[in-house]
């Protein structure tokens, strides 16, 4: 228990999100271009991390299917920013993982000219600290 | 006449301190005023003037009268006790010598001002003379010669060595007491010395100056003068000139609750400020330009009426240098030589 | 030197418990002016103030320390016993030794000390009180309501009842506000024009009502009971005493490109216009900027046509000068604008619409004649979807931080309209929640789903998206189905944040009353004031203090007329003697205190001063004592210190520091 | 200087103005006084030159309750100081013909004398047509120089700039003298520990002799009488009998013109024992400039105070000690 | 609980707004929650009549620590008086500590009617932290100690 609550601090510490200004109206979930790939949706990212239950959070699909678009963050009236919670738990479960990604220059020589820089940007948030 | 080498002075200073009190100009912060000798103070003998005038030696800026204080219901009354310890002041110019002489005749008539009566009895002045005078000095114009300070020491500045004379039995004691320092000396290079600074005294600007119509026969002529109204008007009503003065001697008594007691205090007052000499009715004296007559009618006409032609200005030039309007007596003193020869 | 008496109140074992009274007692006895010291069970008691008044008479005292519990208590209490016994109210100060002292601590020897310490800083002050009486104030038997809604009609009707003048001023051309744009009303159902319409009518019959349209408010100076008004009457183009309010020149006007604000510019009206049929007055105005005559000076269409030659294009805005003894705020609301939820697609879409706007086409004065139809293609609707919360309950800086109020029940009217009226369209309502306190209020929602079917799912929608086809995509979430629902609708309401009027903002400034941060006018209290003003004889009526519905609006309206008529039903006011007063001879004339003085009360004199025998002319400050709350913020600003405060003077305040600090 | 006294003749003439108020020249190369002049005779004895540091603009409290305009000579920083006197009605701007003159950094004699100048007869240099980097002192003991940048007044090493910023007309060139940065002595304060800023100020304060001329000079200061003078606050003083007394005097005095003090520097100028009072001035300028926007006083004569103004989110006074 | 004469009892004045700040400390009083005697209150108005003069003459006569409570911003009875009192305290803890003034024997706090656990816990804490920093020496006339 005390494990958990010190992962929904860190949580919250990373991402500077309060999920107690929560009104669970729902529209990030209402927005969420990926929401039918998700098996938590957005708006129960919030009160997972209210509820302290990172465990679920970490092991769910929805971490990795989260594009990042931040359309969440941009239209939740609340300043909760699910996008942000997504990203820091993400964070945090790569932290735990150890160092098996990528080094920095190794990317250059992988990328295709093709690939909006977007993407990138999105796949390093997603992967990568 | 004695001497001792310049390099010695702290042993000198240490030596009085044993058992006195002793002031000199001390440099604090870029300013050189008399203060209490410590070996950590920066003695400055360099310096022609001290920003204040030495005269917090007898007559200090503030001091305690006495204190009283509720004991139940009764109230008790403790007088603060009055100097009773030797000290000496060293490195006093002969104006401001001259100072403490007009302070005497206002604190040790009768009345007596047993504090400051105290303060006389138990100090001992040492003198130095004025080894290079400047542009605002006129002591000469109320007969001071800086060369001769007359106290109870006389000291002269010469090639890294202090000459030492005693003038009085005060001072004699003194030099009793610090005999082991110095040595014996000839008058030859002090009468040098005086020499020189005779012939730059007569170089100065003011040295001339012209006192010419300024005494106690004068008073309604002066008083009355249309000149004060030009005179006075840069006057910020600031107490500068008062407060460097040597010889302003006005103060006032005021009392200060501790909290426990009640604690009767007198301080330097200033005949510039707008509360000086308030009374229940009012002031007397209304206009800055009443209070602006007030000092150098006092200084150049009622004290000399009141103590045989004496001037309550030895002429310091500290005001010429300090006041931030830049007026100051010789301009008082030339505007009406001015007007009384336009006449 | 005062003669100062000292009370010691034991208040049962409250202080002495904990506090020795008797040595309390022994030791302010040695206090400078103190002439006499007790002790007793319940000062405040009968038996307690009879002690304080026998002291009071017998040893002539000029001054008073009551050692009890906090003045916030019995202040009021021994001042009221000193004033019975002769002495000045003013005279009395009260040492906390209650609340302050026997309560919060336990040592004995260490809570008398204090309460010594406390008793003598009273003493020190009351040595340096002086006897203070409240001044006296007329009050002029007037008010001005500003704004001509729902509101402002209400309280001028009850307070023209109750026997006194009232002006009205509204900015638009006719009484009426935002009640007057509402189809039907919540949740009776009821029209609102039917129950609208004969308040303005009595409001314009009253004889004690004088209504200014189409005018504002351009200064107030003054202070409660004596307020001077400047009121703009703006050229209206028309004399209102010819016109009959035919509407010939409404007709005739070549000139109908102009929006109509009436409808909420989904529809036009001519240059020279009422905003609505039932509009009081009925004259129209003539609005320059859209009139031909204006613009071009070719036309004078309206001139030729007029029977009554009412039309005067020479008209020049009118300044009213009025005297009032009390002014009641009834500016109302705004919806607010919708540039910041581009996800709603509001500014893509004519389909997307507010709900104040819904109201007009389902209004059979509206642009629609009351059918209901998508704006983009006239066609009737099938399926139409409502939007909740929008710009309302938003943290972030796109929104209002607070619930709108009105929204969960005119949606829940709206889509019980719509069904009753069509049955063949769906009507959706995407909520966070449904709010419904209020009588009849939850039975109305309920109806509305039970009866009428109407859909409402829980859940935010995220993005409207116009479609090729004219359609509209709307994506919402089902937080109770853990769906997300993409729906094909023909219209979207959204249900609008309200906001203050705009308006609003300069009113407060004229009349130095407090706004928040919302731009809603301050209390004096939230819950024991609710209708006033902190600026004495300012009121608060309807949306301008926060957001309502009609009934409530309709309440305060009432209750902020019953407080304007408590006030003019006195023909003098007295005021708080404790407020600033400048010392003439003292006083620079800087205006450093008027520009901290938050109600106004310092102004500036040419005076002739005798300082000390100097006579001169200088500029002083005067504080007006009717105005000036006692707040002290001038005293510490000027840098003289000729500014003090009466009851809290400099020197007061400085004799306690001393005295707690000895 | 010429067209100075030539305008001024002209407007004297003309009934423009009943008097003008400049400087007159002292006894000594150094030392002018503020002066009025009332004719054309009197004004052979104008001088404008480079110790001319006092600003007039307070004198125009007493010039505007006289008969007539009074020409006033304003310095660019003195313009400032007049401004704020006319955002508190205290000098009538219709009482003033405000004649802008050029200034290319004033002098301090106190200044010079520490560099060892004494007895001196005469100075060359000073005048504003020599346009001179060195001044030349005939001495009775010898010729001496010394760099007109080193002599001058510290807030000319902090100079505002050579606008004026009210004024009738302007005669003469001026020059920006600005070579040190205005908030360095202050910053310097600022990162000393608790104990060296308390030894600091204690050392500067206990030269202070309570002779009120930092006060009497400020043109901020023009209260008609003092809180340190009246019995308003039981706060009379008239001379530091301890050491408590400068500092409430001082920080008061500070705090009192804080938002409206123009650092004009009048009061470093005039100090007897030299005490840096602009520091205490300049502290409150920095803290206001920094937690409430850059403010300058008498910039104009409308803009509220930052003292008798506000936000809704101001700095907490916790932020003093967070800083 | 004793009080042992060794121990430092500092002198600490509370300035508390009428409206708020002295009702939270009735409020803490009728709560009983305790705090030291040290703290004695001075009623004024408002925050913004708390004079910096005033505070300075506290030192002056012997104060340890001197705290100002008011409204909260934005619930000044008198609407604006306690931004005033911000700004002017803000500049005078500024320059004591320029002076070189110990930070922290001046405090502001807004304490609302409803807070006297705020009240309580606020004296309790600023007491301690005076009782931390010792008697004030750098800023008191020498006259007016024992």
């Amino acid at each position: 228990m005390s494990h958990a609550n010190n992962q929904a601090e860190k949580i919250k510490a990373i991402s500077g999100v309060n999920p107690l200004k929560c009104m669970k109206c729902g529209k990030c979930s209402a927005t969420c271009p990926a929401f039918n790939e998700m098996d938590i949706k957005p708006h129960q990212f919030v009160s997972y991390v209210q509820n302290g239950d990172i465990e679920a959070l970490a092991n769910s699909k929805s971490l990795w299917k989260c594009l990042s678009c931040f359309a969440c963050v941009e239209r939740c009236p609340r300043d909760v920013q699910p996008g942000r919670l997504i990203d820091a738990a993400r964070q945090i479960v790569v932290r735990t993982k150890g160092q098996t990604g990528l080094a920095p220059e190794e990317i250059p020589e992988l990328l295709d000219s093709e690939v909006p820089q977007q993407l990138l940007v999105s796949a390093f948030r997603r992967y990568r600290r | 006449m004695y001497k001792i080498a310049k390099e010695n002075l702290p042993a000198l200073f240490q030596l009085i301190a044993e058992d006195k009190e002793l002031y000199v100009p001390v440099n604090n912060g870029g300013q050189v005023n008399f203060a209490n000798w410590t070996e950590s103070s920066q003695v400055d003998l360099d310096t022609l003037k001290s920003v204040k005038s030495p005269k917090d030696a007898f007559f200090p800026q503030s001091e305690n009268l006495y204190t009283c204080y509720k004991d139940g219901k009764k109230i008790q009354i403790e007088p603060e006790e009055l100097q009773n310890q030797n000290f000496v002041v060293f490195g006093m110019k002969a104006c401001d010598v001259k100072g403490v002489e007009v302070l005497d005749k206002v604190f040790l008539v009768e009345p007596v001002d047993t504090f400051y009566a105290a303060r006389r009895a138990h100090g001992t002045i040492v003198a130095m003379a004025c080894h290079e005078p400047e542009e605002t000095c006129f002591c000469k114009v109320f007969g001071i010669d800086c060369a001769n300070p007359v106290a109870d020491v006389a000291t002269w500045m010469v090639e890294g060595e202090l000459y030492w004379k005693a003038l009085t039995e005060k001072g004699e004691a003194l030099t009793a007491a610090v005999a082991s320092l110095l040595t014996d000396a000839d008058e030859a290079k002090v009468e040098e010395e005086k020499n020189a600074i005779h012939a730059i005294v007569e170089k100065l600007p003011y040295t001339n100056l012209s006192l010419e119509g300024w005494n106690g026969d004068v008073l309604s002529e002066k008083f009355d003068s249309p000149v004060w109204e030009e005179l006075y008007k840069p006057c910020l009503a600031c107490g500068t000139c008062t407060f460097v003065c040597p010889t302003c001697q006005c103060y006032d008594i005021k009392d200060y609750d501790t909290g426990h007691g009640i604690k009767r205090y007198r301080c330097w007052d200033s005949c510039m400020y707008s509360d000086f000499t308030m009374m229940a009715h009012g002031n007397n004296r209304t206009s800055q330009l009443q209070r602006f007559r007030q000092r150098f009618m006092h200084k150049l006409v009622y004290f000399p009426a009141n103590n045989d032609g004496m001037y309550s200005c030895v002429g310091c030039g500290r005001c010429v240098e300090k006041c931030p309007s830049s007026l100051n007596i010789v301009k008082v003193i030339k505007a009406f030589e001015k007007q009384g020869g336009d006449q | 030197m005062q003669r100062i008496g000292v009370f010691v109140c034991h208040c049962g074992s409250n202080i002495a418990a904990t506090v020795d009274v008797k040595k309390v007692v022994e030791m302010v006895q040695m206090e400078p002016g103190v002439v006499h010291a007790e002790d007793y069970q319940y000062m405040c008691s009968e038996a307690g103030q009879a002690k304080i008044a026998a002291a009071i008479h017998e040893k002539n005292l000029t001054g008073i320390v009551v050692c009890s519990c906090s003045p916030r208590m019995h202040e009021t209490t021994f001042r009221t016993a000193a004033e019975r016994a002769g002495l000045n109210p003013y005279m009395v100060e009260i040492a906390n030794l209650r609340e302050h002292c026997s309560w919060i601590h336990k040592d004995m020897e260490e809570a008398t000390k204090k309460a010594v310490i406390l008793a003598r800083a009273a003493i020190a002050k009351v040595n340096l009180n002086t006897p203070l009486k409240p001044g006296e104030s007329l009050v002029t038997k007037r008010a001005l309501v500003i704004g001509g809604g729902i509101a402002g009609i209400q309280t001028a009707i009850d307070i023209a009842d109750a026997g006194y003048e009232v002006d009205i001023v509204e900015k638009t051309p006719s009484i009426g506000g935002r009640m007057s744009q509402l189809d039907k009303t919540f949740p009776t159902l009821d029209c609102s024009a039917c129950i609208l319409t004969p308040k303005m009518v009595e409001a314009a019959s009253h004889e004690k009502i004088t209504i200014y349209t189409y005018s504002e408010v351009d200064k107030v100076s003054g202070f409660v009971g004596d307020f001077t008004v400047d009121i703009r009457k703006k050229a209206r183009s028309v004399d209102a005493t010819k016109c009959t309010g035919c509407g010939v020149c409404q007709e005739k006007c070549p000139s109908k490109k102009a929006p109509s604000e009436f409808n909420r510019g989904l529809n036009t009206r001519s240059a020279i216009y009422t905003p609505f049929a039932q509009a009081i007055p009925n004259v129209p105005v003539i609005d320059r900027d859209a009139c031909m005559k204006f613009q071009t000076g070719k036309c004078g269409v309206c001139e030729k046509v007029c029977q009554a030659g009412a039309i005067d294009y020479t008209q020049k805005d009118e300044i009213v000068t009025q005297k009032y003894g009390a002014i009641v705020v009834a500016t109302g609301f705004d919806t607010i604008k919708l540039d910041n939820y581009d996800e709603y697609a509001y500014s893509q879409s004519k389909d997307v619409i507010t709900s104040l706007e819904l109201e007009r086409i389902m209004n059979a004065a509206g642009p629609t004649k009351g059918h209901l139809e998508r704006l983009s293609d006239g066609k009737h609707p099938h399926e139409i979807v409502f939007i909740q919360c929008v710009g309302s309950r938003c943290s972030d800086d796109r929104g209002k931080s607070y619930c709108s109020k009105i929204c969960c029940m005119y949606t829940a009217k709206h889509a019980m309209l719509i069904r009753d009226k069509y049955p063949d369209v769906n009507v959706t309502v995407f909520y966070i929640d449904v709010r419904t306190p209020g009588k009849n209020f939850d039975e109305f929602y309920r109806r509305a789903v039970e009866e009428y079917g109407v859909n409402y799912i829980k859940g935010q929608v995220g993005k409207v998206i116009p479609q090729p086809d004219g359609k509209l995509l709307v994506q919402g979430s089902d937080l109770l189905d853990n769906k997300q629902i993409l729906k094909e609708a023909d219209m979207v309401v959204l249900a609008t944040a309200i906001e203050p009027e705009a308006s609003v903002r300069k009113i407060a400034t004229m009349l130095t009353a407090s706004i928040d941060t919302n731009n809603f006018l301050t209390e004096a209290h939230p819950k024991l004031r609710p209708v006033e003003s902190p600026t004495a004889g300012v009121f608060l009526s309807g949306v301008c203090q926060g957001p309502k519905d009609i009934p409530e609006t309709v309440a305060q309206a009432g209750a902020a007329a019953v407080k304007a008529i408590g006030l003019l039903a006195k023909d003098k006011l007295m005021t708080n003697p404790c407020t600033a007063k400048a010392d003439e001879l003292m006083c620079n004339g800087c205006s450093t205190c008027a520009n901290v003085c938050p109600y106004g009360a310092i102004s500036y004199e040419e005076k002739e001063i005798n300082d000390h025998g100097i006579r001169e002319v200088r500029r002083v400050a005067v504080v007006n004592n009717a105005l000036c709350q006692g707040c002290g913020a001038c005293t510490v600003a000027c840098p003289s210190g000729s500014m003090d405060l009466q009851g809290f003077s400099n020197r007061q305040i400085i004799a306690e520091v001393d005295a707690i600090c000895r | 200087m010429q067209e100075l006294i030539t305008r001024a003749k002209e407007l004297l003439e003309n009934g423009t103005v009943a008097r003008v108020l400049g400087w007159k020249a002292g006894d000594l190369p150094y030392n002018p006084e503020p002066a009025y002049f009332t004719n054309a005779e009197e004004l052979k004895d104008f001088v404008y030159n480079g110790f001319c540091g006092a600003n007039l603009s307070k004198y125009m409290i007493e010039a505007s309750k006289l008969e007539g305009k009074t020409l006033v000579c304003l310095k660019p920083c003195d313009t400032y100081s007049f401004n704020q006197l006319l955002k508190e009605h205290r000098v009538d701007r219709e009482k003033a013909y405000i004649v802008g003159v050029g200034c290319k950094g004033k002098l301090n004699i106190e200044k010079v004398k520490s560099f060892g100048i004494k007895g001196i007869e005469s100075v060359f240099g000073a005048e504003m047509t020599d346009n001179a980097d060195t001044l030349t002192f005939q001495t009775i003991y010898g010729e001496k120089t010394c760099s007109y940048a080193e002599a001058m007044l510290e807030r000319c090493h902090v100079c505002k700039g050579k606008e004026h910023v009210i004024y009738d007309e302007l005669i003469g060139e001026s020059k920006d003298t600005k070579d040190a940065e205005r908030f360095a002595e202050v910053e310097k304060i600022e990162a000393m520990s608790p104990e060296e800023k308390f030894a600091f100020f204690q050392k500067e304060l206990s030269k202070c002799i309570r002779c009120n001329a930092c006060r009497n000079v400020c043109p901020a200061c023009s209260c008609r009488k003092c809180v340190f003078d009246s019995t308003k606050f039981d706060s009379a003083q008239k001379a530091n009998v301890d050491s408590f007394e400068e500092k409430m005097f001082h920080i008061i005095r500070a705090f009192h013109v804080a938002g409206r003090c123009t650092d004009c520097g009048e009061c470093s100028r005039v100090c007897p024992q030299g005490i840096p009072l602009h520091l205490f001035n300049r502290k409150f300028i920095k803290d206001i400039n920094e937690l409430y926007g850059e403010f300058q006083a008498g910039a104009d004569a409308e803009t509220k105070g930052p003292l008798t103004n506000f936000t809704f989110d101001d700095a907490e006074p916790s932020i003093v000690a967070n800083r | 609980m004793s009080i042992k004469n060794e121990e430092f009892r500092p002198k600490i004045v509370a300035f508390c707004c009428n409206w708020c700040s002295y009702a939270g400390a009735d409020l803490a009083g009728s709560s009983r929650l305790a705090y030291p005697a040290d703290v004695k209150i001075i009623r004024v108005p408002c925050s913004c009549r708390v004079n910096p003069m005033f505070i300075l003459r506290a030192f002056e006569k012997g104060a340890d620590g001197v705290i100002l409570c008011g409204c909260h911003p934005g619930d000044c009875h008198y609407s604006t008086g306690n931004y005033y009192a911000r700004r002017r305290m803000t500049l005078l803890f500024s320059m004591l500590d320029y002076i070189g003034v110990e930070n922290g024997r001046t405090r502001v706090e807004w304490v609302s009617a409803a807070e006297g656990v705020k009240f309580s816990q606020t004296m309790n804490e600023f007491v301690e932290k005076i009782r931390s920093l010792g008697e004030n020496v750098r800023l008191g006339d020498l006259r007016c100690k024992n």
